[in-house]
Order: structure tokens, then C-alpha cells, then sequence
């Protein structure tokens, strides 16, 4: 299964890329991928810190969300447009 | 009911009551059965949490940003009477005085105009895709952390 | 905190966004303090109370008008931090789709803009004097006797 | 003392005129005129409508405020602007 991660704003910078895409060996990924378990895969990051956004496909979720192939995922910080 | 909606992304100055009444003439013309118009046009400052700001840079997630915007009409519709909405967004590089973002609003009555409005605003500043980066004059960047409360 | 204001008086069609976009750029020019700015505007409909409106007629008490809406704005003004402030007002003889009222409001945060400019308007609409009469497409005259709700 | 007393709206209709001019003799009003004693006076109605508007000199007030000599006293039903 191929996932499309993003990373915006602040998160970006941190990260150091906008970008990842991430191909589970479908033996990994037998039962079910959660966004969390994506973020902690992607990022190597311990856990899902609690002011992160989400979307899946473009609209907001949350971190126990499963995953599909081809799911496009972003990750964010708060938002401040406006 | 039926609610006409246009949204706008734009990468350079924009003059929102321009827009506002361009859009009014192209939609609206020979339409006499709204009453109330509200408008809310953000502008950049050249200062924010005490500091003095040269520039701003808008990012944002283009995929998102339009879908989540009509997320928001959609629902601004759902509650309120509303005839059109238009919103534009600026984004990339922005300096003061420039429009970051207008949301005009059209319905019968003004008490729907006026709350539809500031929800939309509210809405948009919460979950719409955006991100604010500022240059102090300083010569330092900084991500803006969170909005300023609206209420 | 001192604020500017504009009271201006039509008796002939205006173009509120256009004024507006003057008095901005009159007022305002060089101007990088304000970060929000909220309007209303009041257009004429063909419909009343389930009647087709044909024209109107705003009458006002010339020499309590501006001394009432400065009065209002005062109000606003000691509430809200506010930087300007436009209202125009048409009387005379008016038709469908054209503008009756403008409030503009020009603030720092966009809540005291939003708060500001519903306050004046609903200030405005039930103490500012002016009245209306209508003139039905039956050919009948009518005064409208109260202002719709406005929350 | 001499009263600028105007009408507006559909109360300028019923009564059918805008203006009056009223000068009272000095006997009559040597205490205090109020604006209700006015409307009564210039009128001839029985008493102050409930929904009845009146400003003195350009100001909201109420019927009991009392006038004097040069006052403009402006009656009018509710308004209707905006």
C-alpha cells in the first residue's frame, strides 16, 4: 500500500521536507494502518502531539483514522489564515 | 436552500471591494431580493504580539483549501438564508496594507447576512488551510503560532 | 481613543463599495494600523411583508440625522477601539437593487469591526430618523410601520 | 414663549401639515410647559401615543421634559431607516 504524506508550514521546516511517500510491504499492512501509526513511520516521531492536524484526502480526521492505498495525508499545525 | 458561491484564491494584491462589486454585477445584475450585504476584509498589519512586521508569507495546501472553503459555505448555508458568497484568499508574499482576505455575504435579511459572515470568518480562520509566516523588521522569521480570538 | 468618521447624506443612487474604497484611500492612505474591516450594506428589495414593492420614499429629519448617527457612532466608539468609521444614507425617491445604507467600520481585530459595524447598523435602524414609505406595484401608498428584527 | 413644533412621516399626513409655529402667552406657561402639554396643545389630541417619538432641539427625550422659550420639538413615529 502507497501512501502520499505532506507536511505544511512550521512542520515542514521542522521536518525538512514537504513530502514523503511511503510504500507499506503488504505484510506490514495486513489488517489496517492508522494515521498515527503513519505519522510515527514517517516522522520517527515517539507519539501524535496534540495540537497536530490532520486530513485524509483533504478533509480534517483524526489520528485513529485507518488508511486505504493511495490516501493523500496531510499533516499541519494550527491554522492561521484569515 | 440553493446557494451561489464563488471562491477565489489569488498570488498577488488584490482590491477586495473591487472584487466585491465585480461579482455583484456579474451574478446579481437585475436581482432585487436581497436586502443585506455583510462584508469582512482582513489587511495585513505591520505589527502583531508587539512586534514590528516588514512582510508576511501565506502558505497554504491548495488541494484542501477550496474544498474546505465550500465545506464552510455549505454549512453557513445550512444555518443561514443565504443568496451568494464570495471569498478571496491571498496567499504567497504579502506586505502591509494588502488584503489577506475578504467574505461578503448576501441574504433577504441582515440579522442572516451578518451572522453568516462572521461564521464564515471564524470558520475560515480555524480550519481553512492557512498559515502565516512573518518577517520582523528585526530581520527574524517566525511562524504565527495561533489566530487572534474573534469574539 | 479619538476615531474618525464620515456621515454623509445622499439624496441621489450611491455606490457604497466605491465610496467606501474613496474613503479608504482618503483616510487611510499610508495607514498599516487597521487589520479589519467589516461592512453592511442595505439594499432596496421588490418585496415587503409579501407585497411587491414598486419604489420607496426615505424621509428623514435633516438637522437630527448627522447630530443622531454621530451620536451612535460616539457610542460605538466608546465601546469598541475603533479607527473609522463611514455611514451613508440615501433618502429621497428609491427603487429595487438600489443601495439604502453603508456602514463601514475600520478596526485593528476583527471582532470589535464585527461588533461594531451590527451595532451601528441596528443602532441606526431604531433610532436614526428616517422613515419609509412604500409604494405597491397596486399602486397603493404605505408608511412601513417598524424595522424587521435584526439578531 | 415661542415653540418650532414639527411633524414627520405618516403623523406629518394625519395631522397635515409639517410645522407650526406656537407662541404662548407669558400667563400661560409662567411655571413650565411640558412636551406633552405641547402635542396636546398643537394637536388637539387627548393624550401622548405610546409608540409616539420626540426629540427637543435634535434629542431624543421623553414626553414629561420640560421646554423652552425657542425650542424645537420634533414629533415621529418609530423609525425606519437602514
Amino acid at each position: 500500500m502507497s501512501i502520499k504524506v505532506l507536511y505544511f508550514a512550521s512542520l515542514r521546516e521542522e521536518i525538512g521536507r514537504g513530502a514523503d511517500v511511503i510504500d507499506f510491504p503488504p505484510e506490514e499492512t495486513s489488517s489496517s494502518l492508522s494515521v498515527e501509526q503513519l505519522w510515527i513511520n514517517s516522522t520517527g516521531q515517539q507519539s501524535f502531539p496534540d495540537n497536530l492536524l490532520v486530513a485524509v484526502n483533504q478533509e480534517y480526521t483524526n489520528p485513529q483514522a485507518l488508511l486505504a492505498d493511495g490516501d493523500e495525508v496531510a499533516f499541519f499545525p494550527p491554522v492561521t489564515g484569515g | 436552500m440553493d446557494s451561489l458561491r464563488k471562491i477565489i484564491i489569488v498570488d498577488s494584491p488584490f482590491d477586495p471591494l473591487q472584487l466585491q462589486s465585480e461579482y455583484q454585477t456579474e451574478s446579481m445584475r437585475g436581482q432585487t431580493n436581497y436586502g443585506a450585504t455583510a462584508n469582512f476584509v482582513g489587511t495585513m498589519r505591520d505589527f502583531n504580539e508587539g512586534d514590528d512586521v516588514q512582510s508576511m508569507t501565506l502558505e497554504h495546501y491548495p488541494a484542501m483549501t477550496e474544498k474546505q472553503l465550500n465545506l464552510i459555505v455549505d454549512e453557513a448555508t445550512e444555518k443561514w438564508p443565504l443568496q451568494n458568497t464570495l471569498i478571496v484568499h491571498r496567499v504567497g508574499e504579502i506586505f502591509p496594507a494588502e488584503s489577506i482576505v475578504l467574505v461578503a455575504v448576501w441574504s433577504a435579511h441582515r440579522g442572516a447576512a451578518f451572522d453568516a459572515c462572521r461564521f464564515i470568518m471564524e470558520d475560515l480562520k480555524h480550519k481553512a488551510p492557512f498559515w502565516k509566516k512573518e518577517a520582523l523588521t528585526t530581520g527574524a522569521d517566525r511562524w504565527v503560532e495561533e489566530n487572534t480570538k474573534g469574539y
